[in-house]
């Protein structure tokens, strides 16, 4: 792997769809605006004019439709990636992806695997209008069946999307766009393979474990550097997959430093960060010196953009929480 | 001109013969006298195989069933113009045409038991197991339809749903994703004239169903569903032209579900005698009986010795059911994922000490 | 309220109906099959003759058409008591629940209130096909706007439902279908209501405390009285109103007892216990002498009938978590 | 007889003037010169309000917006059909109408810098907010429309939607319901050509959305979009025929995005040069002023006077917009529920310190 590029979170994950459908000829793109526009994002740039209409497809526009017809086309033999253009607009998909995608496997006993990857662009900061910007991780995780996968980096992106790609469960890729071209990494030109399930310690610290994934990743970083000059020596787990999580990273950690905080962006009741309080508790109990504290969004529908910034959990938000972590 | 028609469609109906055995003899489809035979038989086998399901569940030995009595002519109609590979989609009232590809009976039966194994058909069988979310499937089936059509296959799929499907969003996606990929997708729609307790009437205000497919610049027909041959012939004209054109196919076949809606319904609730036995006079098999007794073709001795071998494969197949090894508790986790999660990994710990427990 | 009658929870609800269709005449109740049939549960029998079909309407067979037009009737003066026929069957409305029920108070900053009662059989137990069992509150209690409310007998279920047809939010009224007919229960005849928000102690105890809702109330009894006879003390706690939770209960009897049990039928990654177990370790840490622990659905799809029963949480189950939290 | 035809239908397309100016006589509405020249005005007022947007947006003053520009024949032609009362379910680029109805510009930018506050529409005006999720807003115009039947009013309804709105499962289901029960609304799709890239063409195989009502047997109409004296006329005859006979329509207004699809948006990556000029030679306004300075309505002194006028407003409306007072970050938790459940309590109070932190 000796040879890298320093490229984007947004060049990562194009460059594994072109290298997984050189290596795969059934892999198929599908959704709105893949193909000649290469996608609101122009993750799949270029695709288009590579593989042409018969891989790479742009729908009419509709999400039940495109997973639909995705776990018909799985069932036919082909691999879809299918774009949700903003996770926001996987509702009208739920019915396809909770009572099918995930279950297809389960019902026929095993002769029906659904090997899908629903790539969906999530999250906050890009200042756009309703319903661009929530974090709905939750109903996904809940539901068995599914895999879901989120990277913060592009080195991590293109080779959780290389090993998604390989896998022949339903994968769902949550994609950081705030951060789609917020930074380039050294990231190898070939193929090679992150594996899924298996968090990523970011930082090493001794005192607290700050646990989060995608575009807080860097906030949570951010937060723990100013930590350091108070003292104290954060932790931070990039979780990369959150189902299944790993919890023998989170919990390694947390008996190290004996307390934890959840950074996500999604509301907090039902949060990410409730079940990895539950389980912290659950195995750990008696390592932890203080509560597992959830820095999330608030309870309510994602702001438009006047009043963004007062929802996502900051830089300040975390150290505040971190403090009172640590002084607990 | 200020005023021009930008579009104009129709709908054609066909039936052939009629419900006191009347027919037209051009329109009679060229089959030979086997596979005229041939229909009457599955028709029979679906009717019986229905009957037991009926008994098998007031007896307690399966759950919950959905009877496809009334439908069995649409059901044969369609299955004699398949051929091996073809896929099918089907909603739970489709016991008919699964056999008739080849599914055994105690597959379908287990699936009304409750047991995951009975929709575990074997290699060569291109079925999904029977969906429940009314209308999902039809996309499934337009998907296969479009796979089959990328891959340059001679194949195609069918896709079912009842009149209430025709009301959920996926119908209109299945139907539209359909016509814009020429998917190889035959969407076969059988309007029994209820959803549960709703009337056709209420669950749209169009007189057919077939004439939605001009929504899509896609072909249609309604057919009278319990006239068997008519059903076949256009069934034949569908496939044909889906094989040859690679486009999709709409077919409404006007029936009537003779029975409850499942053996959880009650439908003297919502349904007059006069409108059951309107129906009952109607029945396809009674109809087509008497077109094939005409014809010289069945007789009381045939219909004794046919009769006697379906309830004789039934038996046997009933026995194959309640002959099947328990299904194992760790059966809930072992089919979820290709591998295990750690956390299956501990609830199927568990479950594997309860399965202990219980002997 | 002296005046009472024994009935079970599927006439409580079928009471509360007619009442506050009496007395509101902008009440109407739709839904698949709630008129002529009076419901595949009959929870609305006899409305339809009563009300006739302007009030009592048999839709089409389209939920998210049921919940999308009574968006629309609720803006344009009525309050629609919707029932989507088994809660499996929301997926289809969840963009129309999620994306605007929830929203359209927020999004109008209060001018589009959205008055509506979704009303969803939820829960295993009664052996149907495939999608007629599951316990889905999970993407409704992580979605601000929503309130969600879920009776275990009949006093509560006529009460709570009186209560959530006066309420200017959009409710959701799931109802434990196993236990429609398992018993009766005085119940008063007149217009009553019961709190939304508040949790009742069903069961005093000084040793533990176990949190359940609906059909598991009754389980999570019986298991309290094997514990007794082994010496242990339960207080048993029905949440009844899921969101907002009843926190005060909650807390004060763990911190009474020291430790808790979160019974639930969903599974359990994202089960409202996560969210139970994360709340008890961040108010009350100090207080538990145990885990809080999870005894829940497993994270699979829910089996058909014939493994149905090794799915679901019971008494044994509760008993052995009990234990172990208790011996912990 | 073995085949019969049981649905015939058709579907017409109405054009008046053409974008040469020529027309005829006898189909120009009755309308006062007042009234003609209103339709101007309103469709020169959406034209310079959407310029001072898309400025605003370049300037960082607004956020991403999506402009009408080419569409403003479709919203004035309808907006001279309405009454006060009637109510609109709109999508996202439906600025026009929305000022058409008096809802104040300051609003309409508001909203897209990203203020919710916008939204808020005060007493009288029956609008909702725009519906971001595509198609999803029918469902609530089908209801809307519904209550009205249901109360006897002689309001209607309008829900807007996209050539790509019409593909989603929720446009299917509003006009399936709105038909079974009789809604009072209008479904007013504006054809603009693209769902962000994707062409008409690729979004359905139908020649137009017009002929997509006859599954409903709603009555529909197309109508050349870009000539704002055939909108009005369709208008006026869908709309009188929704208040007398409560039942739905569906109009289809062929017409061309003239724009990105929102500023975020690069429409030169799917589109060609040759096309967009097309399109610009068919620009409604122009083709409507050439129309009225043959009439003698429009010269070239009333136009400037018209056009100062405008700007003043929109300028005077901008200003209001930049002085509005911040909104408080308290208010992203004080419109979720008609009460403060205890979390939203906890969450209020940090955000009030924030507040004050922030000043
Ligand atoms: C999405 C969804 N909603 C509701 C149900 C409950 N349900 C099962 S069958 C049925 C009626 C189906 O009617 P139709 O499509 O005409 O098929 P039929 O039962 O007549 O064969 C309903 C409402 C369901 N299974 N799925
Ligand atoms: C359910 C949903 N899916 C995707 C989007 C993203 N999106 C916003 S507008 C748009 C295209 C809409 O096309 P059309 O309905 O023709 O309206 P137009 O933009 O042309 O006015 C898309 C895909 C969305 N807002 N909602
Ligand atoms: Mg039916
Ligand atoms: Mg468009």
């Amino acid at each position: 792997m000796g040879n890298t590029e320093k490229i984007t979170i947004a060049q990562a994950i194009n460059q594994a769809l072109f290298q997984a459908m050189e290596k795969d000829e059934n892999l198929i793109v599908m959704g709105e605006d893949v193909g000649k526009d290469g996608g609101v994002f122009r993750v799949t740039d270029g695709l288009y004019e590579k593989y042409g209409e018969k891989r790479v497809i742009d729908t009419p526009l509709a999400e039940s439709g495109i997973i639909g017809t995705a776990i018909g086309l799985s069932v036919g033999g082909f691999r879809p990636v299918c774009e949700i253009q903003f996770m926001d607009f996987m509702y009208p998909a739920l019915n396809q992806i909770l009572a099918h995608v995930a279950r297809y496997r389960n019902r026929s006993r095993g002769k029906y695997p659904i090997r899908m990857v629903i790539r969906m662009p999530f999250g906050g900061g890009i200042h756009p209008p309703e319903h661009h910007s929530e974090s709905l991780e939750t109903p996904l995780l809940h539901t068995a069946g599914l895999k879901v996968v989120a990277p913060s980096n592009p080195y991590d992106a293109k080779g959780l999307l290389l090993s998604a790609l390989e896998t022949d469960d339903p994968i769902i890729f949550m994609e950081p766009k705030k951060i789609y071209r917020a930074f380039r990494e050294d990231v190898p030109k070939d193929y090679y393979k992150v594996e899924i399930g298996k968090a990523k310690v970011v930082k090493e610290g001794k005192d607290i474990t700050i646990i989060t994934f995608g575009a807080t990743v860097r906030t949570s970083l951010d937060a723990a550097n100013s930590l350091s000059k108070e003292g104290y020596e954060a932790e931070v787990i990039d979780l990369r997959t959150l189902n299944p999580l790993d919890i023998e990273t989170i919990l390694k950690s947390v008996e190290k430093t004996g307390r934890a905080v959840v950074v996500h962006e999604a509301p907090k009741i039902l949060g990410i960060g409730a079940e990895i309080a539950a389980l912290i508790q659950e195995k750990a109990l008696l390592s932890i010196l203080a509560p597992v504290k959830r820095i999330t969004g608030f309870d309510v529908p994602f702001p438009l953009p006047m009043l963004e910034e007062y929802y996502l959990p900051n830089k300040e938000r975390i150290v505040k929480g971190a403090l009172e972590t640590l002084r607990y | 001109m200020a005023r021009s028609k930008i579009f104009e469609g129709f709908v054609e109906r066909l039936e052939i013969v009629d419900y006191e055995g009347r027919y037209d003899e051009k329109e009679i489809p060229k089959l030979s006298e086997d596979s005229l035979f041939k229909l009457y038989e599955l028709m029979l086998k679906m009717r019986m195989f229905d009957q037991k399901a009926l008994n098998l569940q007031r007896q307690g030995r399966i759950s919950t069933y959905g009877s496809l009595k009334g439908q069995e002519a649409c059901q044969s109609g369609l299955a004699l113009n398949l051929k091996k590979g073809d896929f099918l989609a089907p909603s739970f009232r489709e016991h008919g045409i699964m056999m008739a590809i080849g599914i055994p009976l105690h597959n379908i039966y287990a699936s009304w038991k409750g047991d995951e194994r009975g929709n575990l058909f074997s290699e060569g069988i291109n079925c999904l197991p029977p969906s429940i979310p009314v209308g999902s499937q039809l996309l499934h089936a337009t998907g296969i339809g479009m796979a089959l059509k990328f891959k340059n296959k001679d194949e195609i799929a069918v896709g079912f749903g009842g009149d209430g499907a025709t009301s959920e969003g996926d119908f209109h996606e299945a139907l539209n994703f359909a016509s814009v990929f020429g998917a190889r997708t035959l969407f076969f729609i059988q309007n029994n004239q209820y959803a549960i307790s709703l009337p056709f009437a209420k669950q749209t205000n169009a007189r057919s169903i077939a004439q939605k497919a001009l929504s899509y610049e896609m072909k249609s027909i309604q057919v009278d569903g319990n006239d068997v041959l008519a059903v076949y012939k256009a069934s034949k004209e569908a496939i044909d032209y889906i094989r040859k054109e690679s486009k999709p196919y709409l077919i409404e076949c006007v029936t009537y579900r003779m029975e409850n809606h499942t053996t959880s319904d009650d439908h003297t609730k919502y349904r007059s005698k006069e409108e059951i036995e309107f129906w009952l006079k109607r029945d396809p098999i009674e109809r087509y009986k008497k077109f094939l007794t005409s014809k010289g073709i069945l007789n009381e001795a045939k219909e004794k010795s046919l009769t006697s071998e379906i309830q004789k494969w039934i038996e046997e197949e009933v026995e194959i059911l309640e002959n099947m090894p328990k299904p194992k508790p760790t059966d809930i986790v072992d089919y979820v994922y290709s591998d295990l999660p750690w956390y299956l990994k501990e609830e199927r710990e568990f479950l594997e000490k309860e399965e202990k427990n219980n002997g």
